[in-house]
């Protein structure tokens, strides 16, 4: 027999199956090259130097305050992710400066403060474009045309400020939009890249499909309501890259299956009325921090039924 | 295949988890295990009071002799399961309540002389009396695990009315095979120990649930059953391979759409659940007049030949392994059970025990938990439908009434939450926590 | 001039108001004396600080559970000396906590051997459900802290040599938190300025197999119990362990010096003062 | 027709302002110590918020009526502060005794929360912001409704959060007021959507 | 006086009323947009607080418990009214800026809680040094959120028109949220957190 | 009952009246020195504004609320206040023309914009382009009017002109018909 030096005990189950929690992050990472591919592509070495200062600031802010905290700083990817997305969601002419001041916002105040991975309840990545369109907003609303890495950007409106002027069918503006050739924020002009990155995550089983799913349907279906393109409204803006990357973040999206069902509608509806009624031509943001608010109050209503609840009652009575 | 129509249509279900299968030692006839030199024999191996031993140190027993009893209501009498001396007493570390317990130990006098057994030439004529006495003065208790004395639960209390038994030979357990075994090589006994708790509770139904991964089990007890002249009163219902179909809620839900009511008992919905091992110790018991010392283990894993064994109880566990060829490898992990709902032990001078229907032994690492992600996975697959994360964290900060307004009574602690946890959340040790948490506070008050 | 009328008249208006509902709408409502009390103590400004929804509402909740006085404090009471020590006589309490007399004392001294390795939740609770947890003594102190998270004032640490929780006297209020909190039982109200402490809670009359105490426990020689004096030290029977009466302990050391194995323990330096003559 | 409709439309204006883009809390800074004194637990919390606005719109009410017919013919609007504090002050009070005396239960639903009113910004900010917008009785009545639900709901959105991290791990130094604040800073962001949208 | 002196202590550090005691937190952060409108506010609460501590230090042996409070109430709101008229005439942008919250003071916690819990009880004089202690608690708290509400939203110093200095990048890319209301909320927020991490607070 | 009794019990009230009365003459005295130089103060920012954008004023007159603007006796123009609906709530602008279609400048006397963004409608950069344009004029350039809007913040810009052009046309009418009239 083979000596053991030492034995293990643990508490049962002695199996794992399934991703660690860097796993999963690390194929959200992988998903998110797709959208990133296409930003660089579109919008050259603007995008690339976005994205490297958000995740740098994002990884470095993430290190400090483990260690102020007295924890070990785990490379769990988490804070990867919401590097990449929050640079994904800016303007391309974003300043760097205040990149970097969006990436600490949203890993100390919306993450750490709140006792990082999986306390948080607004969700980092959104939580810093908020806070920069309040206090950086007129960088946070200039748009250009994409150009890759030649020619000097020329400024522009995205799709949705002219949001009635886009009642009609246009096949090429659509195959722009749907490709990823208009202005908007580096990472969600490409629906394409997004479907792509997306759809990855769903066939692994890494995201659940029912947020994304129900989000975009109930858009289309209140843009009919209203009279408006449905089509439209999902190409244009971030509807996409909010709805596959940004509700579905575990952390601040509902626990059940059917919380996450109610999620999607209320998220839906909101935009929508922000996008018709509101002041703002986009509403996802907006939209995706106010379902995170109320998580914790759908949870509360949405927990599962316990196997043998009613049958209790009815042996009691 | 389907002609003797005792075999029903396939069920599955949508919780659970298909736990990858490690079924080595499916093919392996049963083989008996060398008597121990030395037996610990634990006086608590049951589900409910503690036995007192009957024997003095230095006083020589029988196999099968009555060496420890109780005289509480849910309580199993203990025997000893080899020949030879009490050497005296110890104390060993119950798994289950991990708490201290007394021990006898028996030192093999190597004879293996047997008490005087008495068998019984026609059972059919044994009152339900005589029939409960006997499989309690054997020492009866559930095989399947949770090791609750079987004479209770087959005198369900005079106003609750059984009209299904359904045999578990799910074995769900990733790893276990004794349970598969047994129905391929004691079928007969099986079915005969069945007939019994049948005459005692006159069902309108029985069934044998077995996972589809034994088809040849299925087969096997399909033509028993036609053979021993059941015909359609005994019906097989093969299951899908999922873990934890074997779970007696699980099945009383899949099998009859009834769900055991919270806080209660299967056979709160008529239905009584009994493992094939059980039953074939009840054949023993009430026909031959044997009682319950030996049963069937499967030593698995990272051993250097994986057997299924028949072991005296009071076998330590390092015998067992060194029968089996000893650890392989950088193993550092011994089971006791299977590895989603065992107890891991580290130390080898344990002895089996009532309960143990495994033994496995694997190479693991520590892991340190991370927090929640609330992904959402564990509530997708809690069998129970409870919000494991929710207890987790509650027991977790010792908020223990509100673990216990979230249904964590309900648990029967199968593991599939943290099975699928991405941040390796010890999910159900903390449930087993706040569990044990309230039972102190309610024994308090 | 009017206007002063009307404003005088609506003032009277709201008097007269107040007045006819405090007077004529008969009270039907019984039980809540006790509240009225302690309502009548609070400074009434109904601020909310507390957490509790007004003054009334806190009194409504002191008079069930007179803990909240420091739990959820109300700092216009806290700091207002006169109505201290009304609230203090209405809920029959003494806050001075420093002068309550009780402190935690640890019956471990912690160096027991890890004889496995553990994977696991990181809590004394859960460690010690699984096989009575991963020390050679089955009744050690596990160190993962329990009784650290559960105390309010700090008080507990662990001692990263030892392995074991420490009590710090000074920040120790004798809530009790820490007692309750401890799964194996090890920490121990002891009136204040206890000076001796066994560090050691092995039980069992027959040892474990593989489980033995630890070569830092008690080994019931009984020394200690023979060398006191002032029979400051008793058997205790149930746990086969000395237990001391710390009323009779008069901190002559005496036990200490008998103790080969240094296995009791002075807890504070014991100085002249500390010595309570014969 | 028209002018009903525009009516109804301005009514939705002053509701809509009131409850989310100008957000008693979250943007005017209303009424925050019950905001973290009572937003611990989801059902307190709701109370507070119903007591709140039922305070409102009652003093919303009293107010006008006063404002109208004694304040402006008198020509003394300049008083209007001692003149409203005290009815709202009487007000509350007579309220909040009539129903100890008389339903204990509804006392302790909601009454126990209504001392804590009176010194409430929020109501005597409702009455003042009426005043000075110069609305109608309607307008009043409509604007203290959804200031008063404006404030529900942000009271109830924080005792959900609040609730939930209770069990997370923040840090320590953040635990209490100090993480509260910060998500009223970010719920204020989320609000910020709203604008706009009459 | 060493008693005098102990009473304006208190309100500093110990019983801050808005740090520590998280009191009158809404015309805190409501007039925190810049200091002039923070030093405008202090003077309002200092007229009122110490008119009101006075009078009713002065009448606390004759007044009833029953019309306690609204004799109070009226006492701060006529204190109120007259700061408010005082400051429409005579400091109309002040007066201005400081809009709903200059007559909210009515009902700031701070000031009925004084009234109530210190003035009702002490003689005129630790009244005096009581008002006066809050009031610079209350100016300290409101100084240093106000600063830095100041100088992050606008990018310059200036008090009362007089400009000091301006931030090298703020001031031509200011950042906006700390004037707007939740850069309130986040100032405050970090500040209680900070003097907590530090110790300089327990609770 | 006793005289005494009966005032004791009395005493609470008649303290909280007279307390009520002392107060509210107070404030009356307060009120009576106070209120005449607020209302001179606003009389005097009116004037103030009206000045700024009318420089050769030397008095004016207000009827249907609108100022009517005179220099030596000749009426050089008119002005209004006009109420923008913009981002953050009422914009008011004070409006003055020159003629009934040229527009004198604007000056926007309170806001509750977007500091930084749409607060931005106060500087001279955007209410300049409002002096001497034509009212028909007063839009944005992508509603086909000649202002452009400040960046980033489209809403104000366009509540402000928009409030300014309808405005303007809506007092232009009542003015032509008091003139009919009269
Ligand atoms: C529009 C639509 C899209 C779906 N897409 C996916 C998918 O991408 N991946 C997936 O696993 N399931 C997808 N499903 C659902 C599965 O087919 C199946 O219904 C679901 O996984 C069962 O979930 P449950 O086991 O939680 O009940 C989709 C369902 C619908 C209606
Ligand atoms: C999660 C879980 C899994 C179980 N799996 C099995 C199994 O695979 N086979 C089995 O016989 N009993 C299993 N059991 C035990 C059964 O629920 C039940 O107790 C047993 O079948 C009753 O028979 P017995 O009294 O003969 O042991 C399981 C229990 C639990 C809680
Ligand atoms: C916090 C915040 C404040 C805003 N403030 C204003 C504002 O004061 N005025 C305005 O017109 N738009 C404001 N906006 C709206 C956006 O800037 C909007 O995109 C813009 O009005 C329309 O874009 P454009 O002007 O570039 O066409 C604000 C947006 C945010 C997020
Ligand atoms: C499916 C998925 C989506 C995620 N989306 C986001 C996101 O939108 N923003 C973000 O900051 N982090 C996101 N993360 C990363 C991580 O969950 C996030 O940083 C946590 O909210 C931090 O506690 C996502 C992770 C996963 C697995
Ligand atoms: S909560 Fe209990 S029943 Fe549910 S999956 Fe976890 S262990 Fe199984
Ligand atoms: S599976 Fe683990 S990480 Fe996911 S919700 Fe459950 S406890 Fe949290
Ligand atoms: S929990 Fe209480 S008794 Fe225990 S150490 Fe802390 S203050 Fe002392
Ligand atoms: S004293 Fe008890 S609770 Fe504290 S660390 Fe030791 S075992 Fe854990
Ligand atoms: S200061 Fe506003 S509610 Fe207390």
């Amino acid at each position: 027999m083979t000596p053991v030096k030492k034995f293990l005990i643990s508490p049962s189950p002695h199996l794992w199956k399934g991703p660690s929690v860097s796993k999963i992050m690390y194929l959200v990472v992988l998903a998110l090259m797709f959208p990133s591919g296409a930003a660089v592509y579109f919008f050259g070495y603007r995008a690339l130097s976005v994205l490297g200062v958000s995740v740098g600031a994002a990884l470095l802010t993430e290190y400090v305050c483990r260690r102020m905290r007295g924890h070990t700083f785990v490379m769990d990817g988490s804070a990867l992710v919401t590097g990449i997305l929050f640079g994904l969601i800016l303007p391309p002419t974003i300043p760097l400066w205040t990149v970097a001041v969006g990436a600490i916002f949203a890993i100390a105040i919306v993450k750490e403060a709140f006792g990082g991975l999986g306390h948080n309840i607004f969700n980092p990545a959104l939580g810093a474009r908020a806070f920069m369109s309040v206090s950086f907003s007129l960088p946070m609303t200039t748009w250009v045309e994409p150009t890759g890495f030649g020619v000097d950007a020329v400024t522009s409106a995205t799709p949705l400020s002219g949001l009635s002027g886009w009642q009609q069918f246009d096949p090429a503006a659509y195959q722009a939009m749907f490709l990823g050739n208009t202005a908007g924020s580096l990472g969600e002009t490409s629906a394409l890249a997004i479907l792509i990155g997306g759809g990855l995550l769903l066939g692994l089983r890494v995201m659940n499909w029912r947020i994304p799913v129900i989000y975009v349907g109930v858009v289309s279906l209140l843009a009919l309501a209203f009279g408006q393109d449905p089509l439209f409204h999902i190409l244009a803006g971030g509807l996409m890259l909010g709805a596959f990357f940004m509700a579905t973040d575990y952390v601040t999206s509902p626990l059940t299956n059917r919380g996450k069902m109610i999620s999607g509608v209320f998220l839906g509806a909101l935009t929508m009325l922000i996008r018709h009624f509101g002041g703002m031509p986009e509403g996802v943001c907006y939209s995706i921090l106010c379902m995170n608010a109320i998580t914790p109050l759908i949870d509360r209503y949405t927990k599962e039924r316990p196997y043998g609840l009613v049958e209790r009652a009815r042996s009691a009575g | 295949m389907n002609e003797s129509g005792v075999r029903l249509k396939k069920k599955s279900s949508p919780y659970g988890v298909k736990v990858p299968e490690r079924k080595l030692t499916a093919q392996r006839p049963i083989e008996r295990a060398p008597l121990p030199e030395r037996a610990i024999i634990s006086l608590h191996q049951n589900i409910g009071a503690a036995s007192q031993a009957l024997v003095r140190r230095g006083d020589r027993v029988l196999t099968g002799q009555k060496i420890g009893d109780s005289d509480k209501l849910i309580s199993a009498p203990i025997h000893a399961t080899i020949s030879g001396e009490i050497a005296g007493t110890t104390m060993v570390i119950n798994p289950a309540t991990a708490r201290p317990v007394e021990a006898l130990v028996v030192a093999s006098d190597g004879a293996d002389e047997w008490v005087q057994l008495e068998p019984v030439e026609n059972p059919e004529a044994l009152s339900p009396k005589e029939i409960l006495d006997r499989i309690r003065e054997a020492g009866l208790v559930g095989l399947g695990g949770a090791a609750f004395p079987s004479h209770i639960k087959l005198a369900p209390p005079g106003d609750a009315r059984i009209d299904t038994i359904i045999l578990n030979g799910c074995e769900c357990e990733p790893y276990a095979t004794s349970d598969h075994r047994v129905m391929l090589e004691c079928g007969e006994k099986v079915l005969s120990g069945l007939n019994i708790i049948r005459k005692l509770l006159s069902p309108e139904t029985t069934y044998i649930a077995i996972e589809d991964n034994k088809e040849d089990a299925i087969e096997h007890m399909e033509d028993l059953i036609v053979a021993m002249g059941f015909k359609e009163d005994i019906k097989i219902v093969p299951l899908e391979s999922k873990y934890p179909m074997g779970a007696e809620r699980i099945l009383t839900k899949l099998l009859l759409g009834r769900e055991v009511p919270i806080a209660g008992l299967p056979l709160n919905v008529g239905v009584v659940v009994h493992n094939v091992s059980t039953t074939k110790a009840i054949h023993e018991a009430v026909v031959e007049g044997k009682p319950l010392v030996e049963r069937v283990i499967t030593v698995t894993g990272a051993v250097n030949s994986p057997k299924n064994l028949l072991v005296r109880f009071g076998t330590p566990l390092g015998s067992l392994i060194e029968y089996c060829g000893g650890i392989v490898g950088k193993a550092n992990k011994v089971i006791l059970g299977g590895p989603m709902m065992g107890f891991a032990q580290f130390d080898l001078g344990f002895p089996t025990m009532k309960g143990t229907n495994s033994v496995v032994v694997k190479e693991d690492t520590i892991v340190t938990e991370q927090c929640c992600i609330r992904c959402g996975r564990c509530i997708e697959i809690c069998p129970m439908h409870l919000m494991p994360t929710l207890l987790a964290k509650y027991a977790k900060a010792g908020r223990y009434d509100q673990c216990k307004a979230a249904y964590v009574d309900n648990c029967f602690e199968c593991g599939v939450c943290a099975y699928v946890c991405p941040a390796k959340i010890p999910i159900v040790q903390y449930i087993e926590m706040a569990k044990r948490e309230l039972a102190k506070r309610a024994a308090k008050k | 001039m009017t206007h002063i009328g009307a404003l005088v008249g609506i003032g009277l208006g709201c008097g007269l108001l107040i007045y006819l509902v405090f007077v004529k709408v008969p009270q039907k409502v019984k039980g809540l004396e006790k509240t009225e009390e302690l309502n009548a103590i609070l400074p009434g400004v109904n601020c909310g600080a507390c957490g509790y929804p007004g003054c009334f509402a806190y009194a409504q909740a002191l008079s069930q559970e007179p803990g909240l006085v420091t739990k959820a404090p109300c700092s216009m009471t806290l700091n207002d000396p006169e109505r201290l020590e009304q609230l203090e006589k209405a809920l029959g309490i003494t806050l001075d906590a420093s002068e309550l007399g009780k402190k935690a004392v640890i019956h471990c001294s912690g160096n027991s051997e890890i004889i496995c390795d553990y994977s696991g939740a990181m809590t004394c609770k859960g460690a010690a459900q699984l096989l009575s947890g991963y020390k050679k003594c089955p009744y050690a102190c596990l160190g993962l802290g329990d009784c650290v998270n559960v105390c309010p004032q700090g008080a507990v640490s662990i001692d990263p040599q030892k392995n074991v929780a420490i009590v710090d006297q000074e920040k120790c209020t004798g809530c009790g938190l820490c007692v309750a909190g401890c799964p194996r039982n090890l920490i121990e109200l002891a009136p204040a300025g206890t000076k001796i402490a066994r560090l050691c809670n092995y039980q069992p009359l027959r040892d474990i197999p593989g489980r033995e105490k630890c070569d830092f426990g008690c080994i019931r020689c009984r020394k200690c119990i023979k060398a006191c004096e002032y029979e400051a030290i008793v058997w205790n029977k149930e746990k086969a362990i000395p237990e001391i009466v710390q009323e009779k302990c008069r901190l002559c050391h005496k036990c200490i010096e008998a103790c080969e194995h240094g296995r009791l323990i002075a807890l504070t330096k014991s100085t002249e003062q500390d010595l309570i003559p014969a | 027709m028209d002018g009903g409709a525009q009516e109804m439309n301005e009514l939705i204006v002053i509701f809509l302002s009131m409850a989310l883009i100008n957000n008693f809390i979250l943007v005017r800074y209303l009424g925050l110590c019950p905001f973290l004194g009572v937003s611990k637990e989801l059902g307190p919390a709701v109370s507070m918020g119903i007591a709140v606005t039922f305070v409102m719109i009652i003093a919303s009410l009293a107010t006008w009526l006063i404002n109208h017919y004694i304040l402006i013919p008198f020509d003394i609007q300049y008083m209007y502060i001692i003149v409203f504090i005290l009815v709202i002050a009487s007000l509350v009070q007579v309220i909040e005794l009539f129903i100890k005396k008389t339903n204990i239960a509804l006392y302790s639903a909601f009454g126990i929360y209504l001392p804590l009113i009176t010194t409430n910004c929020a109501v005597l900010g409702v009455t003042i912001i009426n005043m000075m917008g110069s609305y109608t009785l309607l307008e009043s009545l409509v604007a203290a409704l959804g200031g008063g639900l404006g404030f529900t709901l942000v009271l109830a959105i924080m005792a959900g959060i609040r609730e939930k991290l209770e069990l997370a791990d923040t840090p320590r130094a953040m635990k209490g007021a100090p993480i509260a604040l910060i998500t009223a800073t970010l719920l204020g962001l989320a609000f910020f959507g709203f604008v706009g949208i009459v | 006086m060493g008693k005098f002196a102990q009473e304006f202590a208190k309100g500093l550090i110990i019983t801050n009323p808005v740090l520590v005691l998280l009191l009158g937190l809404c015309p805190a952060l409501a007039v925190s947009t810049s200091i002039d409108n923070a030093l405008g506010m202090t003077l309002a609460v200092l007229i009122v607080l110490l008119g009101s501590n006075i009078i009713i230090a002065a009448m606390r042996n004759f007044v009833p418990s029953i019309t306690r409070i609204p004799i109070f109430i009226v006492i701060i709101a006529t204190l109120v009214t007259v700061v408010n008229l005082l400051f429409h005439a005579y400091l109309p942008d002040l007066h201005e800026t400081l809009g709903i919250y200059l007559p909210l003071v009515v009902v700031n916690c701070i000031v009925l809680g004084r009234a109530e819990a210190f003035a009702s009880k002490n003689p005129v004089v630790r009244s005096i040094a009581d008002a006066l202690g809050m009031t610079v608690g209350f100016m300290l708290a409101l100084l240093m959120i106000s600063l830095i509400r100041q100088m992050l939203g606008t990018g310059e110093m200036s008090v009362f028109g007089v400009h000091f200095f301006s931030l090298p990048v703020l001031s031509s890319r200011p950042v906006a949220i700390f004037i707007l209301p939740p850069g309130g909320f986040l100032v405050i927020g970090l500040l209680l957190g900070l003097f907590k991490w530090t110790g300089v607070l327990k609770r | 009952m006793p005289a005494k009794d009966v005032f004791g019990r009395a005493f609470p009230v008649i303290l909280l009246t007279a307390v009520v009365a002392i107060c509210v003459s107070l404030l009356t005295y307060v009120g009576s020195i106070t209120l005449p130089r607020i209302e001179a103060l606003e009389v005097q920012k009116i004037q103030g504004m009206l000045s700024g954008m009318f420089p050769d004023m030397s008095r004016y007159t207000f009827e249907d609320e609108i100022y009517a603007i005179y220099s030596d006796e000749v009426r050089i123009g008119y002005a209004f206040v006009a109420v923008g609906k913009g981002y953050g709530g009422a914009i008011n602008i004070l409006v003055g023309l020159e003629d009934e279609a040229t527009i004198k400048g604007i000056t926007v006397i309170s806001h509750t914009e977007t500091p930084g963004l749409g607060s931005r409608i106060t500087e001279d950069l955007f209410t300049g382009q409002f002096v001497r344009l034509s009212v028909d004029d007063a839009a944005l350039r992508r509603d086909g009017g000649q202002i452009d809007a400040i960046t980033g913040a489209t809403i104000s810009s366009r509540a402000v002109a928009d409030a300014v052009r309808i405005t303007a046309m809506e007092k232009v009418k009542v003015l032509e018909d008091s003139e009919e009239g009269g």
